[in-house]
């Protein structure tokens, strides 16, 4: 727990202290929707090795994470990126390759495994993916469970209802609780001392923030000290929850950061073509991450037009009438 | 003007899904060919169904047709933007779930409407990774009804499925209550040629009925396993105002509807 | 469920459709604010009975409930309205008095009955009260619960945590959802269709609703068709979970809401001193609640300086200066 | 001028738990004296100090002293207003809850600390009824730090509690371990005459020190059980500091320090 006033730092130093090899991450936003980005350009271009991401449907920030090879190990429900990408392409490639190990899960099961770390109890309830491979299947073994004290020793436990049928039901799956060592959400605004207001909706990204041992916010506006409080019903995450505010326009692009801007159908379209093979991919980041010293760079990279093209509208919080083929 | 002679079997397949959305229900969408269903109904006829998703939005009023269900379209108009924890607690729930209506997809799927959406091949040695779950099946566990959008190809309606994703009736009549699931299950399936149900009794797919043009020996020869065709009555086509709804209001852009883009390889 | 877009009926109506005697029953806010008073006049002069009443702290609501002797049985965290009652005191009479069955948890366990409830699972763990009475005795005995369908067959279950220590947990109190037949609430504002918007805390009425059969939004604005979806984020509960929508201004007197009034401190300081003796308890409610037809009199016989009084200040929500001794 | 040889024994009270109070705790409050407590706190020595209450506000900027943890007046200048799930999945959630220093009142108290605020007599009949735990036994359970207020009385300062609300140090050293629970436990009690503290080892009560002008023998002699008095030192009275600012700043209207009211019977 930080419990200075201002936890304002840059993004490097945040990665840096925060996001050690081997680290059990999650990253806030669904799909192409609030991805922390530059943190995950960011984790790229500092070469973090052997994390354990933690995903529901973290679409693009996973695959790219995936992708320039920082991440060994996943516990995910999804890996897509909407219609830009129906299975994540280096996600994809790397399952295929055996090059990073997997575990699935459903989204309310990863939901609910949040919750749990968030609430501060081993696991909860739910009836969902009774009589499933979900359930049945394993992706990490108990051997390797036993071998990693950060690892639950059952991938989740199938038990009968103990109030004998109470609210109708006879058995449930009781998945395990996830407290990453850190979770990076991108918000519209979060203030000094690390208030944090989502615009929108907030996917999972409360219950990441607040089950993580460490969390790093990232922001498009450093809200004035005080200003948020004017309005506390739209605050969602305590600032004793965060260690790292970082002031960070466009945090969240390529993907979209309601009522500020669109995702970028351009990047996404191309990053989808540049994925495909090796050599490609591997121009693709040589291009737009390492060959950038951090997210400015990459914005300005990205250009003027392309990105007044992407601005929200003020009524609908998105780019109206975007050309999204 | 709209020639109905002329149309593409995408749009047969949203506006079959569309006629099966009933006023009153809750339409639990996913990407793609699914928001367009849940799109036309509302246009067409069930103006009070409630577009519903995983995301948290409930009753989006979406004039743009959203690319992924976290895009920021879902938000339009909407009453409430929970969070992913209470749209899934909406379909668990029995009092709200039991109006919900589940539209899904998958790679594979077998004759009690079980889907696979995981791997083909081995789940620890994958020949092909799909995405996973996602939350269909936490939708599949939930909700009282079922729409699964499939293509119809024999490698995709399969005896037994690589990965078991998402419940359906599971293994027949007593599946799901032995499963220690309740509610219903999948209530058809709509293919690129035909619509399948689920017996009342064995829960077994059957052919409900071909598109114009489509016998139901095609359907068969499309298939892995076999389906009783004798119930299979002629599904009409879609009517002028149906395509030109789906066509000019649902997905003017075509973004769904014409696929401009190499699929994804794989 | 109720599809309609108008679901405005006036509280009598609601009242005697829904809550039915014997009702399976739960109130929103907590101890001297939102409580849906006027709910809870119309319940005592329809003269309901037999009432099961589910509260964590619904201070002056449940004590009023069980004062003019409509609640049977009663499983609460909390019976207590702040400074003007430590321990309401119609409440202790009955208790006393052996007049009604209680069951005693902490207001985190029926906070999480209530949310199992809105989640659609059997029950939720927790670690709160091990080692306590709360878990080691029971008021409903397991020979009442087994002749009671709509009483689980135990008041909980104390486990061994499955996973082994995960999360550092070695036991955990399963508490056992509830799912009231009718809960009530009042709100700032509600649009006749059921979307409804808690201004402040909300408290524990969000799962309280969804957790319910039927519910009953009493609203002290009628919001305008559509208007609330302007700014979906500050909407809690969806229209498709609301039955009856009650247009009531007032509805929470003589407990506060905020930003619309506060808590009546004369009414409630002539309630406690009225509730200490049968015969001027007796006085007070052929006075206040017999005697006046409806909410709308009592406010009148309160009269327009109490009201004006308590007034919310714009800046604070509350009625600043008010004098409270 | 503030006469610091005239206070209270109620200020006496509030402004020993407010020393207590270190920069940076989460402190959470109940009704009352509590409240006061953590406001004088925030004045005197510990201004990063976080006051939170059950209901769900974090942080409230108080200008007038609540009657009730529900009060309107709890969410003034709040950093988030959250509802009781987040503010109770605040104390249980460890990385939080090891920040969290619990105010806390009972009918009862027994020599480990554990507290009785429901019931006098026997569950079932109760000769005299109180409120119940409230948040009381999820604080306890939770939080690595409680204080707790106790008029020094020997019906209250009992050897067996009549109902066990809110767990303390249990049974002794390994008390909360062979519960289930973990953390730390009860840290001082505050009362009319003194502050116990509780041994590390024993985990038992033990007289910290008298207030000026109280002997440790009269604490004794309003106790229902024995305690070692060996380590008491002497408490200072209130500074003109803390008085003025508990006065003045925190309870102008005399809401709580002066109790113009009839007690409730019972």
């Amino acid at each position: 727990m930080n419990t200075s006033s201002d936890k304002v730092i840059g993004l490097a130093e945040a990665i840096d202290t925060f996001v050690v090899d081997g680290a059990h991450i999650s990253i806030g936003g669904f799909t192409i929707n609030r991805n922390p980005m530059a943190a995950v350009y960011e984790i790229i271009r500092q070469k973090k090795t052997g994390l354990h991401l933690y995903a529901h449907s973290n679409g693009q920030g996973a695959d790219e994470l995936i992708g320039a090879g920082c991440v060994a190990r996943l516990e995910i429900a999804y890996a897509g990126s909407g219609r830009f990408a129906p299975t994540c392409i280096r996600f994809k490639k790397a399952v295929e390759a055996g090059r990073i190990q997997v575990e699935d899960y459903s989204n309310y099961h990863m939901t609910l495994r949040f919750t749990a770390g968030a609430m501060g109890v081993p696991f909860l309830p739910t009836r969902s993916g009774l009589g499933t491979d979900i359930v049945n299947k394993w992706g990490f073994s108990e051997e390797m469970r036993r071998g990693d004290s950060r690892l639950p020793d059952r991938k989740l436990h199938v038990i009968d209802n103990p109030f004998n049928g109470w609210a109708d039901t006879a058995k449930v799956v009781l998945v395990p609780a996830i407290n990453p060592d850190v979770t990076i959400i991108h918000v519209q605004k979060a203030d000094p001392q690390g208030t944090t207001r989502i615009d929108g909706l907030p996917f999972a990204d409360v219950v990441q923030a607040k089950a993580a041992r460490h969390l790093i916010v990232t922001c498009e506006e450093l809200a004035s000290p005080g200003s948020l409080r004017e309005d506390a019903d739209r605050n969602q995450i305590p600032f004793f929850c965060v260690d790292a505010v970082v002031h960070l326009p466009f945090g969240a692009y390529p993907t979209a950061c309601y009522r500020v801007y669109d995702y970028d159908p351009v990047f996404l379209n191309r990053y989808r073509e540049q994925a495909e093979t090796e050599s490609s991919y591997r121009a693709y980041l040589e291009e737009m991450i390492y060959g950038t010293c951090d997210h400015a760079e990459l914005i300005e990279q990205i250009g003027k037009d392309r990105i007044r093209a992407i601005a929200a509208d003020p009524d609908t919080g998105y780019a109206v009438g975007l050309d999204r083929r | 003007m709209t020639d109905e002679n002329q149309y593409t079997l995408k749009e047969m397949m949203a506006i079959a899904a569309a006629r099966e959305i009933r006023d009153g229900d809750i339409v639990f969408c996913g990407t793609g060919i699914s928001m367009l269903a849940a799109m036309a109904a509302k246009h067409i006829s069930a103006p009070n169904s409630i577009i519903f998703f995983e995301t948290g939005a409930i009753d989006s009023q979406l004039t743009e047709v959203p690319m992924a269900v976290g895009d920021s379209r879902v938000m339009n108009g909407a009453a409430v933007n929970g969070s992913l924890a209470d749209a899934f607690a909406t379909m668990q729930n029995r009092i709200t779930g039991g109006q919900v209506v589940g539209i899904l997809g998958a790679a594979q799927i077998d004759c009690f409407g079980n889907l696979n959406s995981t791997v083909i091949g081995d789940y620890d040695h994958p020949r092909v990774r799909f995405s996973g779950s996602g939350g269909a099946a936490d939708v599949g566990s939930f909700v009282s009804r079922t729409i699964i959008f499939m293509q119809q190809q024999r490698r995709k309606f399969v005896p037994v499925l690589d990965y078991f994703t998402c419940p359906g009736w599971i293994d027949g009549p007593d599946g799901r209550k032995q499963a220690g699931l309740t509610g219903g299950g999948p209530e058809m399936v709509v293919t690129d040629m035909a619509l399948m149900g689920f017996d009342d009794i064995t829960r077994r797919m059957y052919l409900k009925g071909c598109y114009p043009g489509i016998e139901p020996e095609q359907v068969l020869d499309n298939m892995g396993f076999g389906i009783d065709i004798s119930r299979a009555e002629p599904v009409p086509g879609p009517s002028e105002t149906e395509l030109v709804i789906l066509r000019e209001r649902c997905d003017p852009q075509g973004l769904i509807l014409t696929n401009r883009r190499r699929p994804p390889a794989g």
